[in-house]
């Protein structure tokens, strides 16, 4: 799923400004599942934002809403009373619903509440490892399910360099935590799998048109299309 | 004794893939040592002049670092020519981390133009090492890619894209591997990927480990890979025991065994500890040009140049052949 | 941020007790007739483990001077590990505050028997000095109100219309702007 | 006229009526001169009438009555006042001699039976010959008459009345017996009419198939031992009047202070054993050390400077938590000394009492002290041993009742069970236990009666207010002067009335009261109400009260809240009335605010499996089993070894000298033929799914075979184990055994053992510290019954005891009595104190001796350790798989330590035997059936009620994101399949919050505690109300 995480609040704040009127707006689909930025959260930022303006003496008024999608606009009609009200929307939907809303209402300023950071697996509660970088192109059929794109740091196509340590990343996070080395994942999975040849394949370039560097993409399914 | 002074001509390439001196040095089955000279972290040429001055005569070749453990330092490119312009023959390394596949063809179009014939293609330390560290990695190619895209510019005058040129670089195509790293059971196989990729020859992370080099290179004869690449084995003279106990804990990759680091602190700090740390390399040396399939030794003195001249010497490698 | 300790403060102090445990020291306190501060009010929880981040905030806004929740000792939860569920919330919510510039210590977790009653009496007498100390919340100090409406609202408040079932969006009513709106 | 003449009298011997009659003495005549002679004409009844009357019997010439009823021998023929062979009687007498008659006619009329009304003499409080002994004779004030000459030729009243000063100078001659003299003022005053003076005992026959004995116990009183001083010294009290003392509803309210002066103590000692371990009491009374410890500490509370002195012989901390309870009261600097003093003086000056005691050294001390409280023993209740006597079933030598090992409920007479202190004095945990134990004895006796007397209650049925505004309605209470004598209760009230909402507002003495509770009915109908908000004390007592009131007026009993203003607000800020009169207000606007909101519940029933699985198949699990299959209960029981019996199967002998084995191959043979049982050996609990009455289990065998198993209730009773610790050489030396050792040893009459010439035990080998800081309960009595038995095989075998506290409670002190007259040396060590265990060479010990003050060492043949008993192997597992927490020294918690021993905080699982607390064998089996008992007190339901105060999931809502799923302590929440929302069973849910709380997008209610009430209240404290 799509993750992010809140913003600090001194950023939010200084997004907001000096507005009198403040939505803040949750989704309630991937933002709200990674526990950021569903109607809970929105609840809790505008309580903040509110306490905030109270003990700073600004007469804000601030209310919360949110919406099934933010990347829909048939959502966002559902919450356009609200957003006609506000001289600003602070967004926590990703990246994808911050935009729908900005393109929706154009006229209104829209700020992101979120940073929206990777597409993520739930490890355990609370806990999310990036998967996927939506590259365009998947290996993962010859990886053993492993994506060398976004779980080895240097998205080597062509097996683990030589800082892969006893299965870790010579990379930590930036907590100092250890890193799976995805190569030596792949290879293991391989031996079980008894496919140890795929290792040793030539990979050649990877295809990067498919994914970002390729420009904004769009994909349409010409068969589902409206007629 | 002073080394003869090597020419650097375009017409001493026949039946070579470059012709580099380093190239006739390893062909002709002789015991090749390069060094290695990191380009300075500004625009300060001279640092890489009495670098290269200080090598020549004892080295086929060095190689010239491209931004080292990601800090950004003098391109290894330009650093090459000025090295080559001091009369040491350059390795240029290439790292996938800062430029993507344009650049790294047209560096190397660009090398090959200013006489540089030696390449090593490598992945590159993470920007998480360096002063950089919020800088974008780029990683379009891996290294095996970038071996690909050199062997098939200089072999079959095609760029990366499929597109064909007029006049290929001749290239001296080298690669880097450690026989360290994990998971341990695939390097050996990982180098003869390197080798169908391309590479001609391979410098080892630095050895410290002895047995499980031999390991390794038992593995290797076993594949016979050590007749298809030229094998360098990496030796770093360690100059202290602080340095020995960085390197066993922080570098990734590293295998320093615990009795290496009890040698060197055994001795008094300063002087002491240096000798003895250039007393290992010789031993290191010696040992290592036993060992069948090794080509050669690469020597990293990293911030430490001076004392290559006298390990080179000491391990009886004196004087450095000419090459016709 | 606190102001200088004022003599005549009279904090107003929101707890959020588990029904098992810390509801029933207060009983307890009462029943042993101790005395301690008359400036908490409780609020009955079944467990602390269904304290809210909101309702901490919501108690800050409202005007409460400091918030505290009550729960079982650690480890004896009646169920199981509600209270180290609020505990997380509770120093969570310190974060949030320390973002606004307000002092985390407005806010606090309790652990406690039902035989405390004691304990109770300490807790209160020890997090009202604290909040003494801190001074009046400072959202309800400077006089702006943006809860004015709410409690309006919370007066005004309607019964949810199908009462059996999960209130629909049972906040609505209170939120700010919904009386802004109809003025 | 002249004179009469009259002839002299004596009293004749007593007639069959004790009547003496006047018998004339012959010849002895004499006159008195008068003028005029009046008759007093006697009375004599006209027995002809009642002659005519069949049936009617006569006495004489009166009629024969019932003296209580005046019923005649003829049904509907009633006789009294002169009639009766009572009479003739006076005027007073035939009045009441009337109105018992009316009564009677009244009752016979009505074809009820007819009772006496008076015939019961009133109670009496006599005041004790002592007491009376302290009056000073007074005579009574005589009466001031008026003056002869003045009477004359007029009516003016004789007796002229005392003057005021008279009138109460009489009055203080009152003894204050307390006996009522019916003056009835009591029965004006009270409002609801609670006191009915007509109410008289009666007596019933009823038939019942069992009964069960819990008459308790008689305090020891303290007065009988004279060297304490207690009555002469007023400082002097016994615990339970101390008791009185730190209670807040008591006679100081809660201050303590000295009864001489009223100072307030800041030396306070405390005596243990006063009637307990004495010549006349060979038996401890297990729960004086306890509360002594309670009361030390609540000293400490009431006067902080003060650090009271326990004088004592052992810490008898042999309960569950107990030793952590003591170390607290050591940590709040309560001091404990082992003496036992001789005597009490008091400085007749200052009240002040004076202690000598002796130390462990032997050196004497004089303490001073304000005040000294004898924590008195417990002794066997009169009341219970007369009705013993009237049973017919035997009592022990120390007047307690006999009961049989083995069966320790059962009396020697069949169908009469005993239960709590009447057998031994007991703790409250063990008491409650023996009453579910009872329980589950007489179920199983009256199995085949089971619900044949059982009535249902019958309500209105329910108004549905879901399209009504609210409507509230609040009960302000007084609770007497408890909340009103600090609150302004009318103010509170009027507040209220003002409140949004509110239709009727009113304030009570007492809201919980028969007529408030009418009341709030009528007002319910009067007004329309919808909700109801009662002010006054705690919800945990007086909700439920309260909602069935509701459900009686038709309204759902969810529409109730109740606002505390006596618990938290009256009692705690009774120094600051205005305040606590603005907190109330508070309180009761944030209830209106919550009202309002509140939306009716209903409870579903949910059918359940009439069968239990029972975990562990030692005593504990087997006797629970058994119970329950006499029940007619389905019955599964799972032991992880190849044979029933657990670590009873090791003991040889009970300290009582019985051997167990018996018991346990009559119990299992029991088992066996009972069809109803299923016996698993060699398994244990795989897999545990569902909730109360309706779970669902896997049991595995060694072989991986798989059995699921459909169940209402569980009772786990794995037991517990030896914990090995690394201790005085334990397992490093041959000559070094636990205690389970041994007992394997005696069983197998092991040559160590038998030719031992000399033997140790160290107790508490691990335990009252480090990591077992807690007491194993069972290992004083281990140690003592061996001792005593290697004592006896062999008197000049010398057998030593290094003991830290010994607690032979309740009637083992008698073995620990015997053990030192046979010899066995005692010594007590601490924890700093250890002895010493020779690590090589011929083993020996060595010890600080403290009499000697020097170091000694002793060559031993055998050592004995009291290991500590740590939860059995597979209690962690266990404890993860049900859901049911551990406590920290490994034991099951148990819901209520007190009061709900047996139970676990979820429902439907239950706990017995050593996997709560170790126990002996005879406090298991009572366990046991008390485990049985509560489980069979939901078995015998047809269906369960589940659901109320649930999570529910809005599944339009839900994005399904697991969150419910993962973070419910219980994981109830699901993801349908077939709609692919999150679902919450009501039946399983227990109701926490922690869903509702973690839930993203708000999809999850917890149902009568929504974000919308939660808030409400926060809101409404804030809002300001004209």
């Amino acid at each position: 799923m799509i993750t992010a995480e809140r913003k600090p609040f001194d950023k939010i704040l200084g997004l907001v400004g000096e507005s009198k009127k403040v939505l803040v707006a949750g989704c309630d689909t991937c933002v709200a599942v990674c526990l950021t930025g569903g109607e809970k959260e929105a609840e809790i930022l505008a309580s903040e934002l509110r306490i905030e303006a109270g003990m700073n003496g600004r007469e804000t008024e601030v209310e919360h809403t949110s919406a099934i999608r933010q990347c829909e606009w048939e959502y966002l009609d559902l919450i356009s009373d609200k957003v006609d009200q506000a001289d600003v929307v602070v967004s926590l939907a990703c990246g994808i619903g911050i935009q729908s809303m900005a393109e929706k209402f154009a006229t209104k300023l829209v700020v992101p509440g979120v940073d929206t950071n990777m597409l993520g697996m739930p490890l355990e509660h609370a806990v999310w490892l990036e998967r996927c970088g939506a590259c365009g192109e998947c290996v993962l059929g010859e990886t053993a399910g492993v994506c060398p794109v976004v779980r080895c740091s240097k998205s080597l196509m062509n097996g683990p360099c030589g800082g892969s340590h006893e299965g870790k990343c010579e990379v930590k996070t930036p907590e100092g935590e250890e890193i799976d080395c995805a190569w030596h994942l792949i290879w293991e999975r391989l031996k079980a799998q008894g496919r140890e040849d795929l290792m040793f394949v030539d990979r050649p370039p990877k295809n990067w048109s498919k994914g970002s560097s390729g420009g904004p993409r769009k994909m349409v399914r010409v068969e589902a299309r409206p007629v | 004794m002073t080394p003869e002074k090597t020419e650097i001509t375009e017409d001493t390439v026949d039946g070579y893939k470059a012709g580099s001196n380093l190239e006739k040095i390893l062909s002709d089955g002789r015991f090749a040592v390069t060094g290695e000279c990191g380009p300075p972290k500004s625009a300060d040429g001279s640092v890489i002049d009495n670098k290269a001055k200080l090598l020549k005569g004892y080295v086929d070749a060095v190689n010239i670092t491209d931004n080292q453990t990601a800090v950004v330092r003098v391109c290894s490119l330009a650093s090459a020519v000025v090295a080559q312009q001091n009369g040491v023959e350059a390795v240029m390394q290439v790292t996938c981390r800062d430029r993507n596949r344009l650049a790294m063809q047209a560096d190397i179009l660009g090398a090959s133009t200013l006489g540089i014939k030696n390449v090593l293609c490598l992945t590159g330390d993470h920007m998480s090492f360096g002063n950089h560290r919020d800088a974008k990695g780029v990683h379009d190619l891996d290294s095996i890619n970038l071996i690909k895209m050199f062997k098939d510019m200089r072999d079959d005058k095609k760029f990366q894209c499929g597109e064909e040129m007029t006049v290929a670089p001749r290239l001296y195509i080298g690669c880097a591997e450690n026989p360290f790293g994990d998971p341990y059971e695939i390097r050996a196989l990982r180098l003869k990927k390197k080798i169908l990729a391309g590479a001609d020859f391979v410098q080892t992370q630095c050895i410290f480990n002895l047995p499980k080099f031999k390991k390794w290179m038992e593995e290797i004869r076993s594949l016979g890979l050590h007749k298809e690449i030229k094998i360098m084995a990496g030796i770093t003279p360690i100059k202290s025991a602080g340095m020995a106990n960085y390197m066993k804990k922080a570098v990734p990759g590293m295998d320093v065994p615990q009795e290496i680091v009890d040698r060197i602190a055994a001795q008094e700090k300063g002087a002491p500890q240096q000798a003895e740390g250039k007393k290992l390399a010789v031993e290191m040396i010696k040992e290592l040009a036993e060992i069948e399939g090794v080509a050669g030794v690469h020597i990293m003195a990293v911030e430490w140049e001076p004392a290559v001249p006298e390990i080179v010497e000491a391990a009886g490698l004196l004087p450095r052949p000419t090459v016709a | 941020m606190a102001d200088a300790a004022q003599p005549d403060f009279e904090p107003e102090i929101i707890v959020f007790a588990c029904h098992y445990c810390a509801y029933a020291a207060a009983d307890l306190a009462g029943v042993m007739r101790l005395d301690y501060p008359s400036s908490i009010r409780i609020i009955k929880l079944p467990c602390t483990g269904k304290l809210e981040v909101i309702h901490l905030l919501r108690a800050i806004e409202a005007g409460a001077d400091g918030v505290y929740a009550a729960g079982c000792l650690e480890g004896e939860c009646h169920y199981l590990k509600g209270n180290l569920w609020a505990r997380q919330r509770v120093n969570h919510v310190k974060k949030l505050l320390t973002e606004m510039g307000l002092e985390p210590e407005r806010v606090e977790m309790y652990n406690m028997s039902s035989a405390m009653g004691v304990r109770f009496a300490e807790v209160a007498n020890e997090f009202t000095a604290r909040i003494k100390e801190l001074g009046p919340n400072p959202v309800k100090r400077k006089g702006v109100s943006p809860y004015a409406a709410a409690r309006e609202a919370a007066s005004e408040i309607a019964l949810p219309e199908d009462t059996d079932t999960v209130a629909d969006q049972p906040n609505r009513p209170l939120a700010p702007l919904a009386t802004t709106k109809e003025g | 006229m002249t004179a009469i003449r009259l002839q002299r009298c004596k009293l004749g011997e007593p007639d069959e009526r004790g009547r003496r009659r006047p018998e004339p003495i012959p010849g002895a005549f004499f006159e008195i001169p008068c003028e005029t002679v009046i008759f007093a004409v006697g009375q004599a009844i006209v027995g002809d009438f009642a002659q005519g009357l069949a049936g009617v019997g006569l006495e004489g010439d009166q009629v024969k009555t019932d003296d209580s009823t005046l019923a005649t021998g003829r049904p509907g023929v009633f006789a009294g006042g002169d009639a009766s062979p009572k009479g003739p009687l006076t005027a007073i007498e035939a009045i009441a001699a009337g109105r018992k008659g009316a009564a009677s006619v009244h009752n016979y009329l009505r074809g009820e039976q007819l009772v006496s009304l008076w015939s019961n003499p009133l109670p009496e409080a006599r005041p004790d010959d002592a007491e009376v002994k302290k009056v000073t004779r007074q005579e009574r004030s005589p009466m001031p008459e008026h003056p002869g000459a003045e009477r004359r030729r007029n009516w003016v009243e004789v007796r002229e009345g005392y003057t005021e000063e008279q009138a109460i100078a009489e009055a203080k001659r009152c003894l204050q017996c307390a006996v009522c003299s019916e003056c009835m003022e009591c029965a004006r005053i009270c409002p609801p009419k609670a006191l009915i003076h007509e109410e008289r005992d009666s007596e019933l026959d009823l038939e019942v198939g069992a009964v069960v004995l819990a008459t308790g116990y008689d305090a020891y009183d303290p007065g009988s031992k004279g060297e304490y001083g207690y009555r002469r010294y007023p400082n002097v009290l016994s615990a339970l009047e101390y008791e009185r003392m730190l209670s807040a509803s008591g006679p100081t309210i809660g201050e303590v202070k000295r009864p001489s002066d009223g100072a307030h103590p800041h030396n306070v000692a405390f005596i243990q054993c006063v009637g307990s371990r004495d010549q006349k009491h060979d038996y401890c009374s297990s729960v004086c050390c306890i509360y002594a410890n309670k009361q030390a500490m609540l000293t400490t509370d009431h006067v902080p400077d003060c650090s009271p002195d326990v004088f004592l012989m052992d810490m008898r901390a042999q309960g569950k938590g107990f030793d952590l309870f003591y170390q607290r009261a050591v940590d709040r600097g309560v001091n404990f000394i082992r003496s036992r003093p001789s005597a009490i003086k008091e400085d007749p000056l200052t009240k002040d009492l004076l202690i000598n005691w002796e130390d462990e050294q032997g050196v004497l001390h004089q303490n001073r002290y304000d005040m000294v409280v004898l924590s008195v023993g417990l002794e066997p209740a009169r009341k219970g041993q007369e009705a013993a006597g009237r049973l017919g079933i035997a009592l022990n030598r120390h007047g307690f009742c006999d009961l049989k090992e083995f069966d320790p409920l059962q009396s020697s007479r069949e169908g009469v069970f005993v239960i709590g202190p009447f057998s031994e004095p007991k703790d409250i945990p063990d008491s409650v236990a023996q009453g579910s134990a009872a329980a589950a004895r007489v179920m199983a006796q009256l199995a085949d009666s089971r619900g044949t007397l059982t009535a249902e209650p019958v309500y209105p049925p329910e108004r549905d207010v879901s399209d009504e505004e609210p409507r509230v309605g609040v009960f302000v209470c007084h609770c007497g002067s408890n909340i009103a004598s600090v609150v302004d209760v009318k103010d509170v009230a009027e507040h209220a009335a003002k409140l949004p909402g509110v239709q009727c507002s009113t304030d009570t003495t007492y809201v919980c009261a028969n007529d408030s509770l009418q009341l709030i009915r009528e007002k319910i109908a009067e007004h329309d109400l919808n909700r109801v908000v009662v002010a006054s004390c705690t919800p945990r007592t007086h909700e439920p009260i309260f909602q069935s009131t509701l459900r009686e007026a038709g309204l759902n009993p969810f529409l109730f809240e109740m606002a505390n203003i006596r618990d938290q607000d009256s009692w705690v800020h009774k120094k600051e009335p205005d305040k606590a009169t603005a907190k109330a207000r508070d309180l009761v606007r944030m209830s209106v605010a919550r009202a309002r909101l509140l939306a009716p519940l209903s409870k579903i029933d949910v059918p359940l499996t009439h069968s239990a699985l029972v975990i562990g198949g030692g005593i504990a699990g087997m006797t629970a089993a058994g119970s329950l299959g006499d029940m007619g209960y389905e019955v599964h029981l799972v032991e992880r070894a190849s044979q029933l019996g657990g670590r009873v199967l090791q003991v040889g002998r009970t300290i009582r000298g019985n051997d167990p084995a018996r018991i346990l191959a009559t119990l299992e043979q029991r088992l066996i033929d009972n069809p109803n049982i299923h016996i698993y050996l060699d398994s244990h609990l795989a897999d545990f799914h569902g909730f109360v009455g309706n779970f669902s289990s896997v049991i595995e065998d060694k072989d991986g075979r798989r059995t699921p198993v459909d169940h209402g209730v569980i009772i786990v009773a794995i037991g517990a184990r030896e914990e090995r610790v690394d201790l005085y050489q334990l397992d490093r030396r041959p000559g070094v055994v636990t205690e389970m050792d041994l007992e394997r040893m005696l069983k197998e009459h092991d040559p160590r053992v038998t030719e031992a010439g000399s033997v140790g035990f160290v107790l508490c080998a691990g335990s009252l510290e480090g990591d077992h800081p807690y007491c194993s309960r069972v290992c004083c009595q281990h140690g003592v019954k061996n001792a005593i038995e290697l004592k006896e095989r062999n008197p000049s075998r010398p057998v030593y005891v290094w003991f830290k506290e010994m607690r032979t409670f309740g009637l083992l002190e008698e073995y620990y009595t015997r053990a030192r007259d046979l010899g066995v040396v005692f010594i007590r060590y601490a924890n700093g104190n250890r002895p010493q265990v020779s690590s090589e060479g011929p083993l020996t010990i060595s010890y600080h001796e403290t009499a000697l003050n020097r170091d000694v060492s002793l060559p031993l043949d055998l050592l004995v350790l009291a290991v500590p008993s740590v939860g059995a192997e597979g209690s962690v597992d266990l404890s993860k798989l049900l859901k049911v927490p551990l406590q920290r020294d490994s034991f099951f918690q148990e819901a209520h330590v007190k009061l709900r021993p047996v139970d676990c905080a979820s429902e439907g699982i239950f706990i017995c035997g050593a996997a709560h607390y170790p126990k002996s064998i005879d406090e298991t089996i009572s366990q046991a059936y008390a485990a049985a008992g509560r489980a069979a007190a939901l078995l015998a339901k047809q269906v369960i009620k589940a659901g109320g105060v649930v999570a529910e999931v809005d599944q339009d809502r839900c994005a399904a994101c697991l969150t419910c799923v993962r973070v419910c302590p219980y994981s109830v929440p699901v993801i349908d399949s077939e709609v692919k929302k999150a679902r919450i069973e009501p039946a399983t849910c227990q109701g926490c919050g922690v869903c509702v709380s973690e839930c993203p997008v708000k999809a999850i209610t917890l149902h009568h505690y929504t974000d919308a009430q939660i808030l409400a209240k926060e809101e409404a404290l804030f809002m300001e109300v004209s």
